[in-house]
């Protein structure tokens, strides 16, 4: 049993680090969007869901078109970042910030507005590819500059190019919101925001335009990890969102929710934790208890660290002073 | 005077593909009988409902139905293990369902007197499945694979129990309901000891799709067999036509070709819907149009009158007719007294009609009087 | 104004008697809209809701079309929350809408018992949620989990399932539901408790993830606990089940005159059995609000730190109201699976959290009424409104392309009636006074 | 009988040492009251004696009592009530129920007497209830019993937020700056008020204020802290003429002399 | 011209009335004080002013500009700087991070380097807490961050609504030294307190608001001496 788990040990882990970064991507607009409203953004699985789509409709149309593998991509990158930042920012404009204008303090309100707004968007986009192509299942077209595959570590790792990408598109983003929550004058006003909306108005900050960026740049991560999504799993459908999105959410609170290094680390955490008992589970209980306890696993150990640190693996203790 | 017939099988979502053939076939079969009800003095209107291919869902519609006195037929439903429920629902107030694509035994095994079904059971289709494996791929250690329904999981088990039976191993037996990250499972398949050579998947072609396009892209090679839950185009389009050819299914509702008189009704359902009609149209035409057959003789028995549910019922279990696909009369269970099963391999070409039918077997339901 | 509400009471009930049908239905929700918020005497707006009650019934009894329950929704909802209305009259009229209009209605369409047990099952819950999220302010994503185990526990006695795992004669006798009602209490009580533990030492958020988590873990068990060892049946769920034999209730109702049938012998059953609960329910319901436990609840919502430092342990506390409310949900999945006679893990998925959630939040937390109303909404919006528009949009218009088939969209429908809600209405559709402070405290 | 003795209390948090080995005694009876500049660890003291931390080092004594690392709620249980710096009414509850809230451990009825409202439940409520008005009376707020709490103004909250703690029957009393934010007229009101609680409840009463009028006219005896330590106590008097208070606290100027 | 201008302001919380008719003006180079019993309205105005409610009825001028229908955000960006009631700090950004966020609409670095020292030199505590968390300082040295705070926004002029509250006795000398010495400077203030004796001693005109409405006006030396001033906010001498 050690020798069967050993063998395979390098490439489970390598596949849960790719699973991982795609959680640690959307936890990263999770994190972002609950550090400034407090609010569980619901939909935010739909605007990854949206960024996949936009990413099989690129590869669709124009593979044919651009013979480079990479700037395809990139395309694809660009166009889904955007079109799902975009859905985001009216999102928050017409569903949202109405909420917020109203002064509702309870914090449900905002929760089952997401929950609506989830919902219309996968009925949208199901509605929409229903009308243009007939599909309910979109598949990533295949393109052969993306495809190939290296084995490393004398064939214990299988390993695709795309994974890499996935992998280095997403610690560039990871490194750049850092930079910019920690450095820049953006990222304090978000900060500010988030912590007393109305006060910060007191300090010129226009709380909506800064509210209206932090959707944009959550939502384009979004989108562009529902690109690489897209690119890596290859078949998607307009309810794809929904659990990624629920893991996701889990990897942030799992980080330390509001805090952008904990995200990252939650998702990973989360990759490898489901990715390790979702393939080593039948092994090590002898076959009575499978794959399909690799989430129970994942939300039980949630539990436990939670436990055992309240705020979060990166989170920091936020005392209230009486 | 209205007489309803309502369909039930997944009309959204992803086995929307096959809950639509369903509901056409018995909506073509509806339209021809219209007129002759007319003249009995019916108006003849058929009810399509969504089950989404979720028990729960199809219970729900199932009260409804059962709410609605002028339903006096089910035709449905596509997946077993939304059908087994709800005909208990159906059965309370006696509730005809004729199915056309239940394949689970326990559909008819529980001796309700209002279920029937016109296609072949799982407990043949699994050893036919078996047998093809072992006798002519030569293959002694199979992955299985199921997707937890009680279709997928019945049938796994009854490839299993025949392989076991010949000889074979079932190197590992899972469950499944992932539909889109199948990487720990292909982790299993590649670290699996004694190496399989062959995977058997007992599940509906939405999953088991992108379940091999993921297989093929991470190099692993080994051949692939199904039961009728591939036998859908669309599993060619999920996999990619180079992963999906010379995967083997077996499947209880032929291809068109198969069926010599069907070749007339599929072009009405061309010119009618604009699709291809496919192998679960036909059975649901079949089934649609023994309702009608019981329906009608149930009426004269009742001099002209609307029927009640009961007798309905009672009428189609002694309905004998040729149907597009041959003989349909039911033994005591409710059974098709002879079914057909098919092997097919899928062809190269990502054309579903290309398929190639290795061979066909008639035989009698199992553990009928 | 008093003549007109008068006077569309009256056509409306000449149309329910001449022309009944979902056109006269709207017009009476009209009517009833009409003689609710306009202003009347108490007297003219006694009789204007007595009228419409009868036209309703009426229309019900005619032609079965469901609106009209919606319509005597409508009128309980005005007699328990307008003022100036007489108790007795608001006693009566209301006996009278639960125990003859819903049963005259339900044998001339059996469909509106169905509805009406499930608005029930659901009522229950969502008052059950309210104790929880309305009162503790505890987010709670997991309910349904609550009334998975409560079903289950019946579900798996009560069918042949037992015998799987164990010795005995399964399935048990019907009339063993009682028992299990009892018994499903304590389930669920100490399954609250086991999940409230860890879930309550945590805040906010954190709890709402957490539930959420063990709310799927629990649904994950139900759909894989088929193997090893086959508790639960998996994905396939577990039919039939028993329910409890009526032969005294057909008796019962024969001696009063009511002769019962097949279809609609259980439904009637069932129904009044749901009833006793949701009477039960508000009864705790009050009770607690209006004790020292209720209050705590209040005070840790609103302040953690000052109810503790009033000698309100925190722990204990929030887990009574996690276990009270689980305890409500745990009794209704036992009716849930009898009634239905089938249980799958697929009715307890987060949407069905979600869906109770909602219901709570549509009614007005908080707000007994309110929460009935929002079962009453969702339930016939989920059950029949969104179906019965499916099925006239199927029959009827069969041109349409079936990729827009409307009916393929009811969760977009559903959506956009939450989040319009929220928008126009966030405090809900009756607002509990102490919600309504805390909503309109943000300048 | 000592009414509260601390012994080396200490608490950090992080590196700052919030409250610094301090030790003190109150007397059965007294009106205590702390003082110090701002961030001396006055208000972190009272989190200390009510639970809210626990200290890292020393013990407290409650009436010959060890409550050291009690939480809130026992503390509470054990005859201590406080109020708040920033005020913390149930907002959204009614004056009484606030009160009722307050009663909450002097109210038994277990909870299947509450599920069903037994008599006996029925009996207890109602005696809680009068109880409540009577107190409600007292305070001089019997007149506003259904209102929210969050819209009374700002000098009845502190009213309630008292009453609300005697609804405790608290042995001690614990008040963190009952006269901020209030005119100095109303100042004058509230100091009648703490002496009445002190004369006819016989509670006894530590009190923390900036206010020097009002600390030098209540208290029978004050303590001094600043960055943590007690650094004098002693009588008004005392305190007043102290150099390093002036120093660090009172300032030249002011030296309570407008008192 | 008035620096500011109130005209008949009418402000409302839901369906309570919190000011009446409230006109009043401030001309450039005054410390004006609003004092009142609690509730009255004080902060209401302020906040009326900064733009943080909307008045339903009436004007706001600043420097003859209708300013009352501008977002907040907007309002500061004219010169209004706000320390508002309970100071505000945000808890969660460091003392620097707080005071940079104060200039946040001035672009200049070095400008805002410039100001910032200027702050730390007249509060050298806070110098030495720059790198603590605003939500764990104490009471006294929130309010001087939130005082610099507002000074980093170089504002035309200063709504100051109870800088006093809840300080030890020195530094409420200290605050009222600053108030005093950024009025030298040129700085307008408008000044709400409750320690009306002090408020009197360093403005040159005062109001007196009751239940939302102006009952008294008049340079502060008339207010002080005023005896109903005296008797229902100045208390028993
Ligand atoms: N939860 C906490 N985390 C970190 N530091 C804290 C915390 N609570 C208080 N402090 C620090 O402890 C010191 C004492 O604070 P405390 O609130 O006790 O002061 P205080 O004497 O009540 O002051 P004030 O008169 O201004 O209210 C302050 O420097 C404060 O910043
Ligand atoms: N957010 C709010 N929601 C509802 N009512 C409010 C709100 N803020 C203030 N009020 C009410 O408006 C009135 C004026 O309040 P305001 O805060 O302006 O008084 P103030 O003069 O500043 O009093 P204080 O001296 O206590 O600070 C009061 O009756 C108060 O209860
Ligand atoms: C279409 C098929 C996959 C249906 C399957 N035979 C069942 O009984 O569920
Ligand atoms: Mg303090
Ligand atoms: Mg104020």
């Amino acid at each position: 049993m050690l020798e069967q788990i050993l063998t395979l040990l390098p490439q489970v882990i390598f596949d849960g680090l790719i699973l991982g970064f795609v959680y640690a991507m959307v936890a990263l607009g999770y994190t972002m969007v609950y550090g400034v409203l407090e609010l569980i953004n619901f939909a935010h699985s739909e605007i990854f869901m949206i960024g996949a789509v936009v990413g099989v409709e690129v590869f669709r149309y124009l593979a044919p078109q651009v013979e480079n593998g990479l700037l395809l991509l990139l395309l694809a990158l660009v166009l889904g970042g955007a079109v799902a930042g975009i859905t985001a920012i009216l999102v928050e404009r017409f569903a949202y910030r109405p909420l917020r204008k109203r002064g509702t303090t309870n914090r449900l309100v905002p929760l089952i507005t997401a929950i609506g707004v989830s919902f219309i968007l996968q009925d949208l986009v199901r509605l929409i590819e229903g009308l243009w192509h007939n599909e309910f299942f979109l598949r990533m077209r295949t393109v052969e500059d993306l495809e190939g595959s290296v084995e490393l570590f004398g064939g214990a790792i299988f390993a695709q190019n795309k994974s890499f990408i996935l992998m280095g598109v997403s610690i560039l983003m990871l490194v750049g919101l850092t930079y910019l929550v920690n450095r820049t004058k953006l990222g304090v006003a978000i900060r500010a925001v988030a912590q007393d909306l109305s006060t910060a108005s007191l300090m010129g900050i226009d709380p909506d335009r800064i509210i209206s960026r932090t959707f944009l740049i959550g939502g384009s991560l979004g989108g562009v990890a529902g690109v690489l999504f897209a690119l890596q799993y290859t078949t998607i459908t307009p309810y794809v969102g929904f659990l990624p999105g629920l893991k996701a959410f889990t990897a942030a609170v799992l980080g330390g929710i509001g805090n952008i290094p904990g995200a990252m680390l939650g998702g990973l955490v989360l990759g490898q934790l489901e990715n390790f008992f979702g393939t080593y589970l039948p092994i090590l209980t002898n076959g009575n208890f499978g794959t399909e306890y690799k989430d129970v696993v994942a939300f039980l150990i949630l539990i436990l660290i939670l436990l055992l640190r309240p705020q979060g693996l990166l989170g920091q203790v936020v005392k209230e002073k009486v | 005077n209205v007489i309803k017939i309502a369909t039930q099988s997944p009309l959204s979502g992803p086995q929307a593909a096959l809950g639509e053939q369903i509901k056409l076939g018995a909506e073509l079969a509806i339209e021809e009988a219209k007129a002759k009800f007319k003249a009995l003095g019916f108006d003849l209107v058929l009810v399509p409902y969504d089950d989404q291919a979720n028990p729960d869902v199809g219970v729900a519609n199932a009260n409804r139905i059962i709410n609605d006195p002028d339903i006096l037929g089910v035709v449905g439903h596509l997946n077993s293990g939304v059908a087994i429920p709800s005909s208990e629902v159906y059965a309370r107030v006696n509730l005809v369902m004729v199915s056309p694509a239940n394949t689970n035994p326990r559909v008819t095994d529980r001796r309700l007197p209002n279920v029937n079904r016109i296609c072949g059971r799982d407990d043949v289709q699994g050893p036919v499945g078996a047998e093809y494996a072992f006798n002519n791929l030569k293959v002694k250690n199979v992955f299985v694979i199921h997707d937890k329904t009680a279709y997928g999981q019945g049938l796994a088990e009854e490839f299993k129990k025949r392989l076991e039976a010949l000889g074979g191993k079932a190197v590992a037996f899972v469950g499944t309901e992932e539909t889109s990250n199948f990487v720990p499972i292909i982790n299993q398949i590649r670290g699996a000891r004694p190496v399989p050579e062959l995977i058997y998947f007992g599940g509906i072609y939405s999953q088991i799709g992108p379940f091999v396009k993921q297989l093929r892209e991470r190099g692993v090679k080994t051949r692939l067999m199904g039961g009728d839950g591939l036998d859908a185009s669309e599993f060619v389009r999920l996999a990619g036509k180079e992963n999906a050819a010379g995967t083997f299914y077996t499947t209880v509702a032929g291809p068109v070709s198969a069926f010599p008189k069907a070749r007339a009704v599929a072009q009405r359902f061309k010119q009618k819907f604009g699709k291809d009609m496919e192998g679960f149209g036909i059975y649901a035409y079949d089934a649609a149009n023994v309702i009608l057959a019981g329906l009608e003789a149930a009426i004269k028995a009742a001099g002209g009158k609307k029927p009640t549910r009961e007798q309905v019922a009672q009428a189609v279990r002694q309905v004998k007719m040729e149907g597009l696909t041959g003989t349909i009369e039911f033994d005591d269970k409710g059974d098709n007294k002879k079914a057909k099963y098919f092997v097919m391999q899928v062809a190269s070409t990502g054309n579903w009609a290309d398929n190639k039918l290795i061979r066909v077997i008639e035989m009698a339901a199992p553990g009928a009087k | 104004m008093s003549a007109l509400s008068l006077l569309l009471s009256l056509a409306f009930l000449a149309l329910a008697f001449l022309a009944p049908g979902a056109l006269a239905n709207l017009f009476g929700l009209g009517a009833l809209a009409v003689a609710t918020f306009v202003r009347l005497s108490p007297q003219g707006r006694t009789l204007n809701l007595a009228l419409l009650t009868l036209a309703f019934t009426l229309g019900l009894m005619r032609s079965g079309n469901t609106l009209g329950l919606i319509g005597l929704v409508g009128i309980l909802v005005a007699l328990t929350t307008l003022p100036r209305i007489p108790t007795w009259v608001r006693a009566l009229l209301g006996l009278a809408i639960l125990l003859l209009s819903v049963p005259l209605a339900g044998f001339a369409n059996t469909f509106v018992f169905e509805l009406g047990i499930q608005i029930g099952i659901y009522a229950a819950m969502a008052l059950g949620l309210n104790v929880v999220v309305g009162m503790a302010g505890l987010l709670d994503l997991g309910y349904a989990a609550f009334f998975a185990v409560g079903a289950y526990t019946w579900a798996i006695f009560g069918s042949e399932q037992a015998k799987n795992f164990m010795q005995g004669n399964f399935p048990l006798p019907g009339e063993y539901m009682y028992l299990f009602m009892g018994i499903a209490i304590v389930t669920t009580a100490l399954t609250g408790l086991l999940i409230g533990l860890p879930a309550l030492r945590l805040r906010g958020d954190y709890l709402a993830i957490v539930t959420l988590g063990l709310g799927e873990v629990v649904r994950i068990l139900a759909n894989n606990l088929d193997h090893p060892i086959n508790f639960t049946n998996g994905p396939q769920g577990i039919t039939p089940v028993q329910r409890p034999p009526i032969d005294w209730f057909r008796e019962l109702m024969a001696a009063i005159g009511v002769r019962l049938d097949q279809t609609t012998d259980y439904q009637l059953f069932f129904y009044f059995l749901v009833l006793v609960m949701i009477g039960l329910v508000v009864l705790v319901n009050l009770n607690l609000a209006n004790s020292r436990f209720g209050r705590a609840w209040v005070a840790i919502r609103e302040d953690e730190i000052a109810a503790r430092s009033m000698g309100i342990p925190l722990l204990p506390t929030k887990l009574l109201a996690f276990m009270t409310g689980a305890a409500f949900s745990g009794v209704m999945g036992v009716i849930f699976a009898a009634q239905r006679t089938f249980v799958s893990p697929e009715s307890f998925t987060l949407l069905a959290s979600i869906t109770i959630l909602g219901m709570v939040i549509l009614g007005g937390m908080g707000s007994i009424p309110g929460a009935i109303l929002g079962a009453a909404a969702l339930t016939i919006l989920n059950l029949d409104i969104l179906k019965t528009f499916s099925e006239f949009v199927r029959t009827s218009l069969p041109q349409i392309p079936s990729q827009v088939d409307p009916a393929k969209y009811e969760r977009l429908v559903f959506g956009l009636i939450l989040v319009l809600m929220m928008i126009f209405r966030p405090e809900g559709l009756i607002p509990e006074k102490r919600h309504k402070a805390e909503m309109e405290e943000g300048a | 009988m000592k009414a509260l003795e601390v012994t080396h209390a200490t608490k950090r948090f992080g590196g700052l040492v919030a409250v610094n080995d301090v030790s003190l005694t109150v007397n059965q009876g007294e009106i205590f009251s702390v003082i110090g500049p701002n961030g001396a660890g006055k208000t972190t003291f009272f989190n200390l004696l009510t639970g809210i931390y626990a200290p890292d080092e020393g013990r407290i004594l409650l009436f010959g009592k060890d409550i050291t690392g009690f939480p809130p709620d026992r503390v509470a249980k054990e005859g201590v009530g406080r109020t708040f710096q920033n005020i913390r009414l149930f907002g959204a509850m009614t004056v009484l129920e606030n009160l009722l809230v307050g009663m909450h451990i002097h109210i038994r009825v277990p909870y299947f007497h509450a599920v069903f409202r037994t008599p006996l439940a029925r009996r207890e409520e109602k005696r809680a209830e009068e109880e409540a008005k009577r107190l409600l009376e007292y305070v001089g707020l019997l007149h506003r019993k259904d209102e929210l709490a969050k819209n009374l103004p700002y000098g009845e909250q502190r009213k309630l937020e008292i009453a609300r703690a005697l609804a405790l029957r608290p042995r001690l009393l614990l008040l963190d700056e009952p006269a901020a934010g209030m005119n100095p007229k109303e100042t004058e009101e509230l100091q009648a008020f703490i002496q009445r609680l002190r004369e006819e409840l016989g509670i006894t009463i530590v009190l923390i204020e900036h206010d020097m009028r009002l600390v030098m006219r209540i208290s029978d005896r004050i303590a001094v802290l600043e960055y943590g330590s007690k650094i004098a106590e002693g009588t008004p008097e005392e305190v007043r003429t102290n150099p390093r208070v002036i120093e660090a606290y009172l300032g030249k100027g002011a030296a309570g002399g407008g008192a | 011209m008035s620096l500011l201008e109130l005209k008949n302001v009418h402000t409302y919380y839901g369906h309570i009335h919190a000011l009446k008719g409230i006109s009043l003006r401030v001309e450039e180079g005054e410390i004006v004080t609003l004092i009142g019993s609690n509730g009255a309205g004080k902060s209401t105005t302020l906040r009326t002013i900064s733009g943080l409610v909307k008045p339903r009825q009436g004007e706001v001028l600043f420097q003859g500009r209708p300013i009352h229908r501008l977002p907040a955000h907007q309002i500061v960006a004219l010169g209004v700087g706000h320390v508002p009631e309970g100071r505000r700090i945000f808890p969660r950004l460091t003392v620097e991070e707080n005071l940079e966020i104060g200039a946040y609409l001035e672009n200049d670095r070095k400008v805002v380097q410039q100001r910032k020292e200027e702050v730390f030199s007249l509060f050298p505590r806070l110098y030495e807490r720059r790198a603590q968390k605003g939500g764990t300082l104490s009471g006294g040295e929130q309010q001087m961050l939130a005082i610099g705070r507002a000074l980093m926004q170089n504002p035309k002029i200063l709504l100051m609504d109870e800088p006093s509250m809840g300080l030890a006795p020195v530094l409420v000398d200290f605050i009222f030294e600053i108030i005093q010495k950024l009025n030298r400077e040129g700085r307008t203030i408008l000044l709400v307190e409750q320690n009306a004796r002090l408020a009197l001693q360093i403005a040159h005109r005062g109001y007196v608001l009751a239940t939302g409405e102006i009952t008294l006006s008049g340079s502060a030396k008339e207010l002080a001496q005023n005896p109903e001033v005296q008797k229902a906010y100045l208390g028993e001498e």
